[in-house]
C-alpha cells in the first residue's frame, strides 16, 4: 500500500521524461518538462521535504520552464529530422548498464534500517545549517551565481545590441 | 475544405471528451467529499452554527470559492462604475434597477452565449486549454490567504512560498496562450507580459522577505498575529511601496498593462480569445487582484488586527475592500507607460529599494526585537 | 492517512472543483452558442491589416539579458527566504553572508541596464 | 525491498532517459532537457536518502538547494549560448556546429 503513490509518481514523471524528449514539436517537450519538473516537487512533498519542493517549483517552473519555453518560441522548431535511430540503441545500452549497476548497488541497501524517528524540521535549523557549515559555500555560490549573470548578459549583449 | 471538416471534428470531440471529463471529475469530486457533505448535513440538525467552522463550508464558500466569484463580478461593476465617474460618465445604467447593479451578469450570459472561434493554424489544444489553466491557477492562491484566525482554508506552514510558487504558473500559461493564437500582436503581448512578470516577480519575493523576517515564519497566519503590537508596514515602508507598485504590474492594471495594451496591441495576449475564454481570463485577473489585496493586508496591514469593538472578520474586509478599490480606481488617473521604462524602473529602481530596506531590518535587529517581542 | 483531511486534501479538491468549473463553462458555451463558421472569421486579427507572412513568425528578443538576471536572482531570493525565516536566531553580523549575497547582485543588474541603454532600449 | 530502493530506482530510470537523451539527440534544446532531468534525478536520490537514509534532513535540503542553484546558473548560461549559437548560425543542431574542424 505504502507503494502506491511513489509507483504512480515514478509513471507519471517518467512519461513526462520520455515525451519533452521525443515528443515532434519543441514546445510541447518543454510542456512535459514542466510537468516532469512539477512530478518531482510532488516527490519531494511526499518525501516530507516541503521547502525543497516549493524551492522546485519555484525556480525549476517559474523561471527555468518559462525561459526554456521562451527560448523555444523564439528559435523556433529548428529540423525536424533528428538523426537518431542509430544512437538510440547505444543511449539504450548505456542507459542499462547504469540500470545494472544501481541495481547491483541497491542490494546493499536491503539491509538499512528504516529510521523513522528524522529530528522534527523546521526552516530556522535549516537557515542555521547552512550557514553554521556550509557559509564558504553559499559565498562562493553567490560569486558563481553573479559570474552566471555576468557572462548570460555579455552573451546576450550581442543581441541587444544588435536589434536595439 | 479538409481543415474546416476538421476543426469541426475538434469542436464536437472537445464536448464528448469534457462531458465524460465533467462526468468523471464530479463522481470524484462527490466521492472525496462526501463524508463532509454527511457530516454537514447532520450538523445541520443539531448545531447550525457550527457549520460555519467545517472546511468544506470555508472551501466553498466564505473564503472560497462563491464568496470569491461574488467578489469578481461586483469588481467589475465597481470598477465601471468608479473609472466612469472618474471620467465624468455613468458607466452602466439599465440592468437590474438600480445603477445597472446586475450588469457584471448579464455581461456573463452574454459571454456564455458567445461563439467560440478557433482561429487557423492555432494549436488547439494549447488554445482551448490555457484559459482553463489560467482559471484555475488565479483561483488556488485564495486558499491560504487568511481573513481571521477561523476564517483560512489550509493554514500551511510554507503558505507564502506556496502562494508564489502557485502564481510563479501564470507566465508560463500566458506564454502559451499567447503562443498558441497564432497571431503576431498576441504574441508580442505575450512577450512583453513575460517581460513584465518576470521584472516585477523579484522584486515582489524580495518585498515580502521583509515580512517574513520579523514574523519568523511563513504561515500567513503567524505572520498577521506577529502584528497584534505593530503593522510590518511601520518597519518596511519601502518594501510596501515596492509590493504595490510590483502588485500592480503583475495584476496587467494600468500603468502597467503594456501586455494588453488595447491602442497599440488590440488586446493583448487574449486578442484571438472571444466568448467565455476570454470570461475566463478576465474572471482569473479579478480573482488575482483579490488574492493579491488579500495577501497585501496580510503581510503589511496586520490582517485581521483592529480595535477590539469590532470583530476580526471586519476588519479584514474592510482593508481588503480598501486595497481592490484602490488598486481599481488607479485606472482612471494615470497613462501607460512604456515597455523599457517599466523594465528599467523594475530592476533599477524597486530591486535596490528593496535591498535597501532589507539591510536596514538585518541592521536594527534588536531594536525590532524590543518592539515587537 | 497521511492526505486526508489535510491541507493537501483540500487543495486537491479545490484543484478538481476548479478543473470541472472550467470545463463545465465550456461546455455550457459550447452547447449554447452558436456556430457559425467561415474563413474570414477565422483569420487572426491584426490591427485589420491582412496577417503578411507564414505562420508562427520570429521575434525580436530585446530583454532576454533581463529573463536571464530573473533566473538567477529567483535562486538567490529564495534562498534569502531560508535566511529571513530564522532572521530572530542571527545576530545582525552573523547575517553578514546573506548581506554579502545581496550586494554582490547589484553590479550585474547595473551591467544590464547599462548596456540596455548604450543602444537606446 | 524497502522503500529507499523505489526511490533509487526512480532516479536511475530518470538518470537512464537523460542519458539517452544527451547520447541521441542532436537539437541543442533537446539536450539541455536531458541535462535538467540528469540533475534532478540526482536531486532525487539526495531526498530520498534524507528520509530514508542517513542524511540529515537540512543537510540533503542544504545539499539539493545547492545544486538546484547551480543547475540554474548552468541554464542561464546555456540558453544564453542556444541563442547565440542561433543567431549566428540559424540552427541549432549540435552536429553541424563544426567549422572549428575543418
Amino acid at each position: 500500500m505504502d507503494f502506491i503513490i511513489p509507483i504512480i509518481l515514478i509513471i507519471f514523471s517518467s512519461i513526462a521524461a520520455i515525451l519533452s524528449l521525443e515528443s515532434r514539436s519543441l514546445v510541447y517537450g518543454a510542456i512535459s518538462l514542466a510537468i516532469f519538473f512539477l512530478g518531482l516537487s510532488l516527490f519531494f512533498f511526499y518525501l516530507g521535504l516541503t521547502y525543497l519542493a516549493i524551492f522546485q517549483i519555484a525556480v525549476y517552473v517559474g523561471a527555468i520552464a518559462v525561459l526554456i519555453m521562451f527560448t523555444v518560441m523564439v528559435v523556433g522548431e529548428g529540423q525536424r529530422r533528428e538523426r537518431s535511430i542509430p544512437l538510440f540503441g547505444m543511449g539504450l545500452l548505456g542507459g542499462a548498464i547504469i540500470l545494472a549497476s544501481f541495481l547491483m548497488g541497491i542490494t546493499y541497501f536491503f539491509t538499512l534500517p528504516n529510521p523513522a524517528s528524522q529530528p522534527s524540521f523546521t526552516l530556522a535549523s535549516l537557515a542555521r545549517y547552512i550557514m553554521d557549515n556550509y557559509g564558504l559555500a553559499v559565498f562562493i555560490l553567490a560569486l558563481l551565481l553573479t559570474s552566471a549573470a555576468y557572462g548570460a548578459v555579455a552573451l546576450a549583449r550581442r543581441e541587444v545590441e544588435e536589434t536595439g | 475544405m479538409q481543415e474546416e471538416e476538421l476543426h469541426k471534428d475538434y469542436a464536437s470531440s472537445f464536448v464528448k471528451y469534457s462531458i465524460v471529463a465533467v462526468i468523471i471529475l464530479v463522481i470524484a469530486i462527490l466521492y472525496l467529499i462526501y463524508p463532509y457533505l454527511l457530516s454537514i448535513v447532520e450538523l445541520l440538525f443539531t448545531n447550525p452554527t457550527a457549520i460555519l467552522n467545517t472546511t468544506l463550508f470555508k472551501l466553498i464558500i466564505f473564503p472560497g470559492l462563491i464568496y470569491v466569484s461574488v467578489v469578481a463580478l461586483i469588481a467589475e461593476w465597481v470598477e465601471r462604475k468608479l473609472v466612469a465617474r472618474i471620467q465624468v460618465r455613468v458607466g452602466p445604467l439599465y440592468v437590474g434597477g438600480w445603477e445597472g447593479l446586475l450588469q457584471p451578469i448579464a455581461d456573463l450570459f452574454k459571454l456564455i452565449t458567445k461563439e467560440i472561434i478557433i482561429p487557423k493554424h492555432a494549436d488547439k489544444n494549447i488554445f482551448i486549454l490555457s484559459p482553463i489553466l489560467a482559471f484555475i491557477i488565479g483561483a488556488l492562491p485564495i486558499i491560504v490567504v487568511p481573513y481571521s484566525p477561523e476564517y483560512v482554508i489550509w493554514d500551511y506552514q510554507f503558505g507564502l512560498l506556496l502562494f508564489f510558487a502557485i502564481l510563479g504558473f501564470y507566465p508560463l500559461v500566458v506564454l502559451l496562450a499567447a503562443w498558441s493564437s497564432n497571431n503576431k500582436y498576441s504574441f508580442i503581448g505575450g512577450l512583453r507580459a513575460l517581460y513584465q512578470q518576470a521584472s516585477y516577480e523579484v522584486p515582489l519575493f524580495l518585498a515580502a522577505l521583509p515580512a517574513v523576517m520579523l514574523a519568523g515564519s511563513f504561515s500567513l497566519t503567524s505572520i498577521a498575529s506577529a502584528q497584534a503590537r505593530a503593522w510590518f508596514i511601520l518597519f518596511a515602508p519601502l518594501s510596501a511601496i515596492v509590493f504595490f507598485a510590483g502588485m500592480m504590474a503583475e495584476l496587467e492594471r494600468i500603468p502597467f498593462d503594456m501586455p494588453e495594451a488595447d491602442s497599440e496591441l488590440v488586446s493583448g495576449w487574449t486578442t484571438e480569445y472571444s466568448g467565455i475564454a476570454w470570461g475566463l481570463y478576465q474572471f482569473a485577473a479579478y480573482v488575482k487582484l483579490l488574492a493579491y489585496s488579500g495577501f497585501f493586508v496580510t503581510i503589511f496591514l496586520g490582517g485581521w488586527q483592529g480595535p477590539s469593538f469590532l470583530p476580526p472578520l471586519f476588519w479584514s474586509l474592510l482593508k481588503v475592500g480598501v486595497i481592490v478599490l484602490i488598486l481599481l480606481s488607479v485606472r482612471g488617473f494615470f497613462p501607460r507607460i512604456r515597455i523599457d521604462q517599466l523594465v528599467r524602473a523594475g530592476w533599477g529602481r524597486l530591486i535596490p529599494i528593496c535591498i535597501l530596506n532589507i539591510v536596514i531590518i538585518a541592521l536594527l535587529q534588536p531594536y525590532i526585537i524590543s518592539i515587537l517581542r | 492517512m497521511y492526505l486526508v483531511d489535510g491541507g493537501p486534501f483540500w487543495f486537491a479538491v479545490f484543484l478538481l472543483i476548479g478543473i470541472a468549473g472550467g470545463l463545465l463553462f465550456y461546455l455550457v458555451a459550447f452547447i449554447l452558442a452558436p456556430r457559425a463558421r467561415s474563413f474570414i472569421k477565422e483569420e487572426t486579427f491584426e490591427s485589420g491589416q491582412i496577417p503578411p507572412g507564414g505562420k508562427r513568425v520570429r521575434l525580436v528578443m530585446q530583454y532576454f539579458a533581463f529573463l536571464l538576471l530573473f533566473l538567477i536572482f529567483d535562486v538567490v531570493s529564495m534562498f534569502l527566504y531560508a535566511w529571513g525565516a530564522s532572521y530572530y536566531s542571527f545576530s545582525p553580523w552573523q547575517s553578514i553572508y546573506a548581506i554579502i549575497l545581496l550586494i554582490l547582485l547589484l553590479p550585474p543588474i547595473y551591467l544590464t541596464l547599462k548596456v540596455a541603454k548604450s543602444v537606446g532600449v | 525491498m524497502n522503500e529507499l530502493s523505489i526511490y533509487i530506482i526512480a532516479s536511475v530510470i530518470f538518470l537512464a532517459i537523460g542519458v539517452y537523451g544527451i547520447v541521441a539527440k542532436r537539437n541543442a534544446i533537446r539536450i539541455l532537457f536531458a541535462i535538467e532531468i540528469i540533475i534532478n534525478a540526482a536531486n532525487l536520490n539526495i531526498a530520498a536518502f534524507a528520509r530514508y537514509g542517513t542524511l540529515v534532513l537540512s543537510q540533503a535540503q542544504a545539499i539539493a538547494i545547492f545544486v538546484i542553484g547551480i543547475a540554474a546558473a548552468e541554464a542561464a548560461v546555456g540558453l544564453a549560448i542556444i541563442i547565440q549559437a542561433f543567431r549566428l548560425r540559424g540552427k541549432i543542431n549540435v552536429d553541424e556546429m563544426n567549422e572549428m574542424k575543418e
